[in-house]
């Protein structure tokens, strides 16, 4: 982890209590993750994509922005993100549940997909990698209206990388130079695609120079690491300073999706590999050697956490599903049905 | 009013809401210092400037997607695709995102958004500057989609859309770009998505038709009412999504016939879902098969001059189609 | 014979042709030590290598046009696109370079590849998972489409299309895959593309349908012929393009009613070409409206499980239409 | 011009009648160019898109690979490199009177779309760029059956490089290492969009490190250069080194049709400064120069071209349309005729 100028070295811009509610989105984020994974197993939820492995990177580069002012375009694996984001972990469920009341898209959508009411973050679909050029037109109109030191903040995959529409977005950028930050959680896997199989090169971050700006990779299980790198890039952004590419490598813990075997294409030295660099266990110790995190807090966050989810479980199964007749709504501006 | 031709109303429609409205704004390729390649935006980027006329890489998916983005975040894009013949790589920011925007949100985002396209043939484009490329758009729901044939509707219809808050697809036909003239208001007017226009009275069969077509239509009609006395009420689509079906029922269950003009090619297209609702919903009115005049079902369109001429329907093959179903 | 799904039957018809000729080759995403994310290559690289399955990075453009290029220099690719909905960022290719490569050199060049597309809804797949996609297919010259319900007729037509010379879009309903199974012979045998099957005869109507809908449509049929006497002869059309036209129009004249069931939305769609033709062709057989069965004309389709119930045409609609139709 | 250790300094693999051979390809393409760009004016030809100022790339890089094996893939503007492989001037100006007997497409496309009966060249469509995931197919096909030492040589320009495919195409050939030769003749122009509107970096050669193959930039008006760089790039593909993208700096000298007007978007300046690089003038100068050509040899060469034009012209002329019913034909394998 870097020893930044901050207290207890931490980076510049984080306080202690900052350190403490980052880990604490990642300690709710992993159980109710591990709770959605057991609710489709339940037969509960249809299915479930796992920010396993990811939070540190989600929570950390969510924490480098500023949720008043810049755009979020996210993906299906942003189960931490829009938790630190600020959606609630009744609203996550509801979408896993497919329930009235899922703010995202009135559970018309995969969990995750839709627009959050309250935070200016949306995700339109499940086709890998069109959030891209989205993004850079959300940027453009900021642009375009005088309205500087936003950042739009477009999250993918490696997978995503791989398609046409991440080269026009990032080339479009470059020329204009337009205040987006592309952040690529490279996992090393596009479902069972090994990374080597997606490019041909060692980092996706070298992509960046075809377009004419600069990319960092960054090692996604440390917290402060993405943190800096994302704040960096946050502010050279805001300062005019053109996009950014920011690779996060992180892992994916779990299967693609609930209706993945991952045995199928890793080794179990891989799989064991990657669980000795849990990003939360990583931020628990390293919270806990620096003196940022005792024993006694620690096990209240873990308590309160799995209250939420217990709590949020009661809440989300008792919601009801979305009337029949509300899926005739909302295709066009014009009320009215289609026959 | 004035006297303009299809292009010239385009350009019109587009200038006027750039003036009226700051947060509409253009992107595509070559639509700066060139103006177009069919000079619609000529003169836009000296009086715009080039923040709001953006020449941009050649790459649809990412004009599309980019127009889209802007739209979520409150600007009123209007996208140029050059050709129709290269909307194809960007049917899955427009199909795909676009149209779904809205629906696929519950309403809390919307893109409102105007896809412009010159297409169609009979212009010596070949294989790849002559497609009609309108059946996937009206298939999908969440897009409206807009296919003007004279002066006046372009310039209403296109005001409109720029001011829709959905997605819209507006479709003009190349050949009509400078053929077609007709009177249009000088200043701002709309005329509305969705309502199709009756452009010619007739009692003995209805002639479903759009675009291009429409002029083929008229002409045709014209002709059998002189020299056969054969009275074809002409309907002009104008909209081909949301279909305006009950302006079209109307006509034909009061003529009980129907014959549908495209230049799209059969198959699962516009004119094949104008049938089935007829059939489906004017059939005891029907005294007569519900025919169609469209090309053969080849790809649009071959370069040759010959060929060409053969594959478009014409005037001479409309008053073909009508004289025999006249005789039914 | 043996019993299987229409997985299996797709799987075996996939090892068949790998085993039997060499220039046969798959790509795609996750095929390889996935099996593909239903398992239809489940073993296929063991048995046959990495460059013989191979595992593209994620980008369906580049699938199909890669396939293509393979297709043109003499091997016979069998792409897969992971799901339907994925297939937009190929149309571009499939479109509008498959479908003309031959067409486009006047005969000196050919495609014969197969894009394998599992489709469909009722599975949970929400608003990204569950789309039908075949209307665009179907509008387009110059491309095979074939969806079959059957394992019988999954197997002998993806035999037949992986030996076909022409672009072949083989849509693979992924409800049927597990649900579904029959008879099929074990070895290697092919059913003629173009060509609809009746599967169940009657003289009260016709009901022209495909993929999940045809079982829903011989479940409704059953059941109307018990409780209401009504026997409905339900058509297949297993190709739909080229669309098998005679045997509708021989049907639809000896029943003189026509009932078409889809998944897909209605407008522009294969259904409304088949009610076109129909209205056409049959006009003076018919003693009533050419009806249709779809859902609702909104994106395919909700994920939450009531309004996925509701949207999906079922059993129980498809025997309200018939009653109805069977009224008139 | 480089140095190179061949007879006059010429580039290894070339001898002096070579040079003069291309010479003389260029000449004719230049002037049958010219006469394409009258026929236009004449009414004759619908359209046109000329090479004037592409020549030099076009015949160099052709010379540097080896039709009897290497496939090739064009694009609109290919018509030097056509010429140099083989398409007779009749055919040439059969495309753009779209007339009976054209070789490509039997005039249903634009000239030069289609496929050559005698060299396997191919040009699907229109639409640019869609010919790289293409060419990438061609090569994994002669991979996959074991057919090694062929290069496919796709030809592209400055615009098409914007396009998705081109980055999905470069990604799947680098991950592969397949023998594909990117060629992009980058005239600093797609239609009236210039570079810096185009891509944020200084050539498009760098784009080849983002797939983790070598990427060259070349003087596309020097015919020498342009053919030492495209042979090495051949050789190291033939000898299984994976592919190479080559960009050749060229000037379109002409607007980009016959339906253009280039001086609504470039200055008189740089009009006039691509002028007093015409690569057919370079060539000219630098042969003669070096002694490999005589004024005796150049008027012939040029007195045989013109004789060429005018004759080719009288026989194309002379073709009839084709067959209005020709268009049916070859629609599927199958015989028979659509509705
Ligand atoms: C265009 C498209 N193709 C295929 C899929 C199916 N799919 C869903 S996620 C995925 C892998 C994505 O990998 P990556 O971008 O690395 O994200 P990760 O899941 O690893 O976070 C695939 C192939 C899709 N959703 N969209
Ligand atoms: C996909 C697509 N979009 C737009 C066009 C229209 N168009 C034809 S050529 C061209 C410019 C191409 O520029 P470049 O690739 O640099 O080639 P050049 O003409 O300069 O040789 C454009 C925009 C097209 N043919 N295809
Ligand atoms: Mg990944
Ligand atoms: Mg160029």
């Amino acid at each position: 982890m870097p020893e930044g100028s901050g207290a207890a070295g931490l980076p510049e811009g984080l306080d202690a209590s900052d350190a403490v509610a980052m880990y604490r989105t990642m300690v709710l984020s992993r159980m109710l993750d591990e709770r959605v994974w057991m609710m489709n197993r339940q037969g509960k939820a249809a299915i479930a994509a796992s920010a396993q492995g990811h939070e540190a990177a989600q929570v950390a580069s969510v924490k480098a922005l500023d949720p008043s002012r810049d755009h979020f375009l996210i993906y299906y694996r942003q189960f931490t993100a829009m938790l630190a984001l600020g959606a609630t972990p009744v609203e996550m469920l509801s979408g896993f549940l497919a329930k009235s009341g899922e703010p995202m898209s009135g559970a018309r959508q995969f969990p995750l997909h839709g627009s959050h009411p309250r935070v200016d973050l949306f995700s339109f679909s499940n086709v890998v990698g069109t959030q891209l050029p989205q993004a850079v037109g959300v940027a453009l109109a900021d642009r375009l209206r005088g309205d500087s030191g936003r950042v739009t903040m477009v999250y993918f995959g490696d997978g995503a990388a791989s398609q046409g529409d991440c080269h026009e977005a990032m080339n479009f950028a470059g020329i204009h130079r337009l205040p987006v930050l592309f952040f690529c959680e490279n996992n090393g896997y596009a479902t069972s695609v090994p990374l080597r199989r997606q490019m041909a090169i060692a980092s996706a971050a070298e992509r960046a120079a075809a377009y004419g700006f600069p990319g960092v990779s960054v090692d996604g299980r440390d917290m402060f690491a993405v943190y800096e790198a994302t704040k960096k890039a946050a502010d050279s952004i805001r300062a005019g300073g053109g996009p950014v590419l920011i690779e996060a490598r992180v892992d994916r813990l779990l299967p693609h999706t609930t209706d993945d075997d991952h045995t199928r294409y890793r080794s179990p030295d891989d799989i064991g590999q990657m669980r000795d660099r849990d990003p939360v266990n990583l931020t628990e110790q390293t919270l806990k050697r620096r003196g940022l995190l005792d024993e006694q807090t620690d096990r209240a966050i873990k308590y309160e956490a799995r209250r939420t989810v217990i709590d949020a479980t009661d809440k989300a199964e008792a919601l009801p599903y979305p009337d029949t007749e509300d899926m005739h709504d909302h295709l066009y501006a014009e009320p009215g049905r289609a026959l | 009013m004035a006297t303009m031709n299809v292009l010239e109303a385009v350009r019109d429609a587009m200038r006027l809401e750039m003036r009226r409205d700051p947060s509409v704004f253009m992107l595509g390729e070559d639509i700066g210092a060139r103006g177009g390649v069919f000079l619609a935006s000529d003169g836009f980027v000296e009086e715009f400037g080039e923040d709001r006329v953006i020449d941009t890489p050649l790459a649809e998916s990412s004009i599309v997607g980019i127009a889209l983005g802007a739209a979520v975040n409150g600007m009123r894009p209007i996208a140029e695709i050059q050709f129709g013949d290269f909307i194809w790589p960007a049917m899955n920011q427009l199909v795909g995102e676009a149209a779904r925007a809205r629906y696929g949100t519950a309403g809390k985002r919307q893109a409102g958004m105007v896809v412009r396209v010159p297409h169609g043939g009979g212009v010596r484009g070949g294989l790849y500057h002559s497609q009609s490329v309108e059946a996937v758009l009206a298939h999908t729901p969440g897009l409206k989609v807009v296919a003007p044939a004279t002066p006046y509707d372009a310039k209403g219809l296109l005001i409109s859309a720029i001011r829709d808050d959905d997605p819209v697809v507006f479709l003009e036909h190349k050949r009509t770009y400078r053929l077609v003239r007709g009177e249009a208001p000088e200043g701002s007017y709309t005329e509305p998505i969705g309502r199709a226009e009756i452009k010619r009275r007739g009692e003995d069969m209805t002639i479903v038709t759009y675009g291009l077509m429409l002029h083929y239509s008229l002409q045709a009609a014209a002709q059998v009412a002189e020299q056969d006395g054969i009275e074809a009420e002409v309907i002009d689509l104008r909209t081909l999504r949301p279909l305006d079906t009950e302006t079209v029922l109307e006509s034909v269950r009061r003529t009980s016939k129907a014959l549908i003009v495209q230049e799209d090619t059969p198959v699962a297209s516009v004119g094949s879902e104008v049938a089935a609702v007829i059939a489906d919903q004017a059939f005891f009115r029907l005294d007569g098969p519900v025919r169609r005049v469209t090309p053969p079902d080849l790809p649009p369109m071959p370069y040759s001059p010959l060929q060409e001429a053969e594959y478009m329907p014409s005037p001479i093959k409309i008053i073909r189609a009508i004289q025999q179903l006249a005789a039914i």
